[in-house]
């Protein structure tokens, strides 16, 4: 038997504990029940596009910081990527391998971030949040000590990096690799196989696999579905066919399966920082880039694996100082398409926990 | 690795089905006729061969006398990329849309009419996504200050 | 919430909980307690070197935010006097792109982090406040003052 | 036994062994219980408070409060302080009335339970023979407070809260009382003083395993605790019922939640685990032990345990708990009934198995109803 009531709206957010940033949903409820939702964006666009196109190619660099800022790496990494592929520039060795350690290091920091505000939103007050921030702090600690700075990191630069690695970075990460292995495990035994949070999180949420490819989902949230497409083997950048690594994918593609492919693939990239350490040759960090890049006319289209999805910078030059246009594919905004289908005919609770588990930014959202 | 198929083989396919959709083919991109694009999208996705699954990304760049509307396609089951492009003119900017075929293109295009103007035909919900609905001009074009 | 493990998966959180009220507490109380931070630290300012600055403002530049100010005369022996070089702290967002670039190492970031004032305009530093005689300067891109500056403290070190 | 001075004890069993009958020859006795009472709920509250945010803190490998005074003990002094001083906001869609009456209904019913809270043998302001009906009708009044609160506020959020609230309230009630039923057979009587001397020589956490479990599991879900706090659940409904609130009425809310929380303890210390029966150390001391104990694993359990459903609580209640509750009804009354005299040797391995069995099975038949409601 249903109990019908009047149906009413709520608005979750934009100022809300569980919204991730300043994200707003207009819910229509009945009852418990959302029978509507609309998303509102832009709280917090600051038109990082517009403002890329009156910088100069390297000025871009902090801005993308500003994107997903608990992942700028990689943000860095793609729109660094879109020049050199723009300008013909090729990248020495060395740097390479920088490229991919920070890139890992920064996907186990983001995966913290988002596993430990998930299970935050699924109620386990505060406890899963902040072991997953204790960890991140090692990473943050170490990304300190390599650019001086602890969230916007700027660090990649066009043609290498902008240092190199100080002499005390390769043993403080090789220390770090098996401690955060073992505090992996042990988060496990935490909410794992917790018999709340399945009842909370399997076979809610659910994303078929169809949809999720038509919506341009990425990341975590399309291989939740069980599909295997990860850019770091479907189109390897970098150096990324070097390493041995797998692909961790759900089965149904639940709001459970993604939280854990987040879990698989902070493991799977201690692997790739593992080999990455061992193999690491000295040399040139950065080619020979003028401060000045000026890339010929022509466009050029970058992607990288994020954290949160196929991040992409699509760079058109006019052969000036400036980009002519600098469009960012934000995966978070794809990844928001199918979020009413997802939310609808789930309760208000569900909605939070369905809405935590894409791990969005607001900052790549709205851009 | 995906591989970026050859436009001329591609646009060689095209003209067979759809003869006068494409109008200029380089090495990066095929540039197809507006009003066709619709048809040529829907060429892609349903064509044994190329089933391209999946819009990575949709762009537009102001170039003064026209935009351009560029679409990444990838298919997952080869593994190979396209580029395509569209282009509008500066006084009636409108596409068709291709949210029937693709849903990524929802957010995609509503951005890129929020911020570049550009109205595509038959989305079902065209109205700003970032900027507030009273907001007065598209702030991604060139002229915009 | 089927319990066809019978809360054995509840039992296992509990006992990682417990484990961990036992472990030591990763807090550090700020103000009393302070960690050292980066050789390379971004404070938010500039350090500056009058000797070695020529003048040339590829600093200005290079700025993405734009807020180096800097005018110069012509001195004497071919080279710039440097009449005036203001730094807008409160619009820096400390991407180190300028001291990158001064191409006569004469720009630094600074290792001083706390630097809260209580009015915008205080924000802006003049050239006196920059002078590198009074500030301690980071080892951002100058890897030749890194080791007189004291190691970072790292939370990996620290027993658990 | 050591002899330990106990001035309490020793002056009521002087004056007044047990209370005596309404009106009462002894009015002082009234007074001075109802002093203490007063007093033994707001030091309790603070100490409660005090002690959830630093094992909280703890278990979160924080440090929790430690500014003000030695430990920060006097944090939560200052923080009632500040509160009191704060000025107290009005919605503007607020029923005023009902707005200000709200939190006053929530936290007077939690001093008004204590008056039949034993501290040491007689040491209670009164001896009612329908002791725990009196705790079970009296504390449920808070729900009508916290549904005062939701439905004036003009809140959404606030409504949502006081929904779950009442839904959650009215469906633990039943698997709460009849798990205090199986306590009220043993011992015979209603009266908790009667319950507690009963308990002398075992406590009933050994002789009703399965009535503490649900007595616990339903007491948290009543008191709002985690994780069973939804009606106030922070990432969801910002704060649930008390959204709205500030200043003192806030204050009263969170004196009322955790009175509740106290009330929960001492019952569970009472009826379960043996009040303030214990050897060596005063009584009231006991008394005292175990409520923290009891306590601290609320506390370890919020820390630990996400938040359920909405409808995984209720499927809880009545799917899980209340035919476990009967049963376990059922089972207590043959025991009292066939072996008046049994002793608790043999009783408490069967009462075990029996309840290791009921819950296997409860779990094993245990299946949750409805996910995703079409639209």
């Amino acid at each position: 038997m249903q109990l019908r009531t009047e149906p009413f709206v709520l608005n979750i957010g934009p100022v809300h504990p569980s919204t991730h940033g300043v994200f707003r949903m207009r819910a229509t409820l009945d009852g418990e029940v959302v029978v509507d939702l609309e998303p509102v964006f832009g709280y917090l666009h600051r038109g990082i596009e517009k403002l890329a196109e009156e910088r100069t190619y390297s000025g871009v660099i902090p801005l993308t910081d500003r994107l997903d800022y608990v992942a700028s790496i990689t943000n860095n990494l793609a729109y660094v990527l879109a020049v050199e592929k723009l300008a013909g520039i090729t990248v020495p060795e060395r740097a390479e391998y920088i490229r991919v350690i920070t890139s890992e290091m920064q996907r186990i920091a983001a995966h913290l971030v988002s596993v430990g505000s998930f299970l935050n939103d699924a109620g386990a007050y505060f406890t899963p949040f902040l072991y997953m921030y204790r960890e991140r702090e090692n990473i943050v600690d170490l990304f300190d000590m390599l650019c001086g700075q602890r969230l916007l990191y700027s660090y990649m630069r066009i043609g290498g990096v902008s240092q190199d690695l100080p002499d005390e970075f390769l043993p403080a990460l090789r220390k770090f690799i098996p401690h955060m292995r073992s505090r992996i495990n042990e988060y496990d035994w935490l909410l794992k196989e917790n018999e709340i949070l399945l009842a909370r999180a399997k076979g809610v949420g659910i994303l078929p696999r169809e949809t999720a490819i038509s919506i341009g989902a990425s990341g975590p949230v399309l291989r939740g579905c069980g599909v295997k497409w990860d850019l770091r083997k479907a189109d390897p950048y970098s150096i990324y066919d070097r390493f041995e690594f797998d692909i961790p994918t759900g089965i149904q593609g639940d709001c459970y399966d993604r939280y854990r492919v987040r879990v698989e693939e902070m493991r799977q990239s201690l692997r790739i920082l593992e080999q990455a350490v061992e193999q690491i040759p000295a040399g040139e960090i950065r080619g020979d880039v003028p401060q000045l890049v000026r890339p010929p006319a022509g466009e050029a289209y970058a992607h990288v694996e994020g954290p949160t999805g196929e991040v992409g910078f699509h760079v058109v030059s006019d052969g000036s100082i400036a980009p002519y246009r600098c469009h960012i594919r934000a995966p978070s905004l794809m990844n928001l398409t199918a979020l009413k289908d997802m939310i609808v005919g789930w309760k208000v609770q569900d909605l939070i926990l369905i809405f935590g588990s894409f791990a969005i930014t607001m900052g790549e959202v709205d851009r | 690795m995906t591989t970026s198929l050859l436009t001329t083989e591609v646009a060689k396919q095209i003209n067979e089905h759809l003869p006068g959709a494409v109008v200029e083919t380089t090495d990066a991109a095929i540039l197809v006729n507006g009003n066709s694009l619709l048809d040529v999208a829907d060429f892609f996705k349903n064509t044994a061969g190329l089933d391209f699954d999946y819009l990575t990304t949709i762009t537009a760049v102001d170039y003064y006398q026209y935009f351009e509307v560029i679409y990444l396609f990838v298919s997952m089951e080869h593994n190979h990329s396209l580029v395509v492009k569209a282009r509008c003119s500066r006084e009636n900017p409108s596409l068709p849309s291709l949210v029937s075929l693709w849903r990524s293109a929802d957010h995609q295009e509503r951005e890129i009419y929020d911020l570049m103007g550009i109205t595509f035909e038959g989305h079902p919900n065209m109205k700003r996504i970032v900027l507030w609905p009273e907001f007065q001009g598209h702030p991604l074009r060139k002229d915009y200050l | 919430m089927k319990f066809e493990r019978y809360g054995i998966g509840i039992a296992k959180g509990l006992t990682v909980t417990m484990r961990n009220l036992l472990r030591r507490r990763i807090t550090t109380q700020y103000p009393e307690q302070r960690l050292t931070v980066s050789r390379r630290t971004r404070g938010n300012e500039l350090v500056w070197s009058k000797e070695k600055c020529t003048g040339c403002a590829t600093c200005a530049k290079t700025c993405p935010q734009g807020v180096i100010h800097i005018v110069t005369s012509p001195g004497e022996e071919n080279s710039y006097e440097v009449e005036e070089f203001e730094v807008d702290t409160g619009y820096c967002i400390s991407c180190g792109l300028c001291v990158e670039a001064c191409p006569y190492d004469a720009l630094y970031m600074s290792y001083a982090f706390e630097l809260a004032r209580y009015r915008r305009g205080e924000l802006v530093l003049s050239r006196n406040d920059m002078l590198i005689e009074n500030k301690q300067a980071s080892a951002y891109f100058r890897p030749e003052i890194s080791e007189t500056l004291p190691e970072q403290e790292l939370l990996i070190d620290r027993k658990e | 036994m050591m002899v330990v001075p106990n001035i309490t004890a020793d002056a009521f069993r002087h004056f007044a062994p047990v209370a005596s009958d309404w009106p009462g020859n002894e009015w002082w006795h009234w007074l001075v219980f109802t002093v203490i009472i007063i007093v033994f709920i707001l030091v309790m509250v603070i100490i409660f408070i005090y002690l959830e945010r630093r094992i909280i803190a703890w278990f979160a490998a924080r440090i929790g409060p430690n500014r003000t005074g030695p430990f920060g003990v006097f944090q939560n002094i200052a923080a009632a302080l500040k509160l009191l001083l704060k000025e107290g906001v009005n919605p503007t869609n607020a029923d005023i009335l009902i707005f200000w009456l709200a939190p006053i209904v929530v936290f007077a019913p939690v001093i008004a339970v204590f008056a039949v809270v034993p501290f040491q043998d007689g040491a209670l302001l009164k001896d009612l023979n329908i002791g725990i009906l009196f705790v079970i009708a009296i504390s449920s009044i808070s729900t009508i407070g916290v549904f005062m609160a939701g439905w004036s506020s003009g809140n959404k959020y606030s409504m949502l809260g006081a929904m779950r609230m009442i839904a959650a309230v009215v469906s633990y009630e039943i698997p709460v009382v009849l798990a205090l039923a199986g306590v009220v057979m043993l011992a015979g009587s209603l009266s908790l003083n009667d319950i507690v001397v009963a308990q002398e020589r075992v406590p009933f956490i050994l002789l009703q395993p399965l009535g503490f479990l649900l007595l616990f599991v339903g007491g948290c879900a009543e008191i709002n605790r985690s994780p069973f706090d939804l009606m106030e659940a922070d990432s969801e409904l910002v704060a649930g019922f008390h959204t709205e609130y500030s200043g003192i009425k806030w204050a009263m809310f969170f004196l009322g939640e955790f009175g509740e929380m106290v009330v929960m303890a001492t019952l569970i210390a009472t009826l379960f685990l043996g009040g303030w029966q214990g050897p060596g150390l005063p009584p009231w001391l006991w008394l005292l032990i175990k409520i923290f104990i009891v306590d601290f694993v609320m506390i370890w359990t919020r820390a630990t345990l996400p938040r359920v459903r909405i409808d995984q609580l209720m499927a809880l209640a009545w799917k899980f708990m209340f035919p476990l509750a009967l049963v376990n009804l059922i089972v207590t009354a043959i025991q009292v009934l066939a072996w008046p005299d049994a002793l608790p040797l043999y009783v408490i391995p069967i009462n075990w198995v029996i309840t290791v069995m009921l819950v296997l099975l409860g779990s094993k038949l245990f299946k949750l109803g409805w996910g995703r409601v079409e639209v």
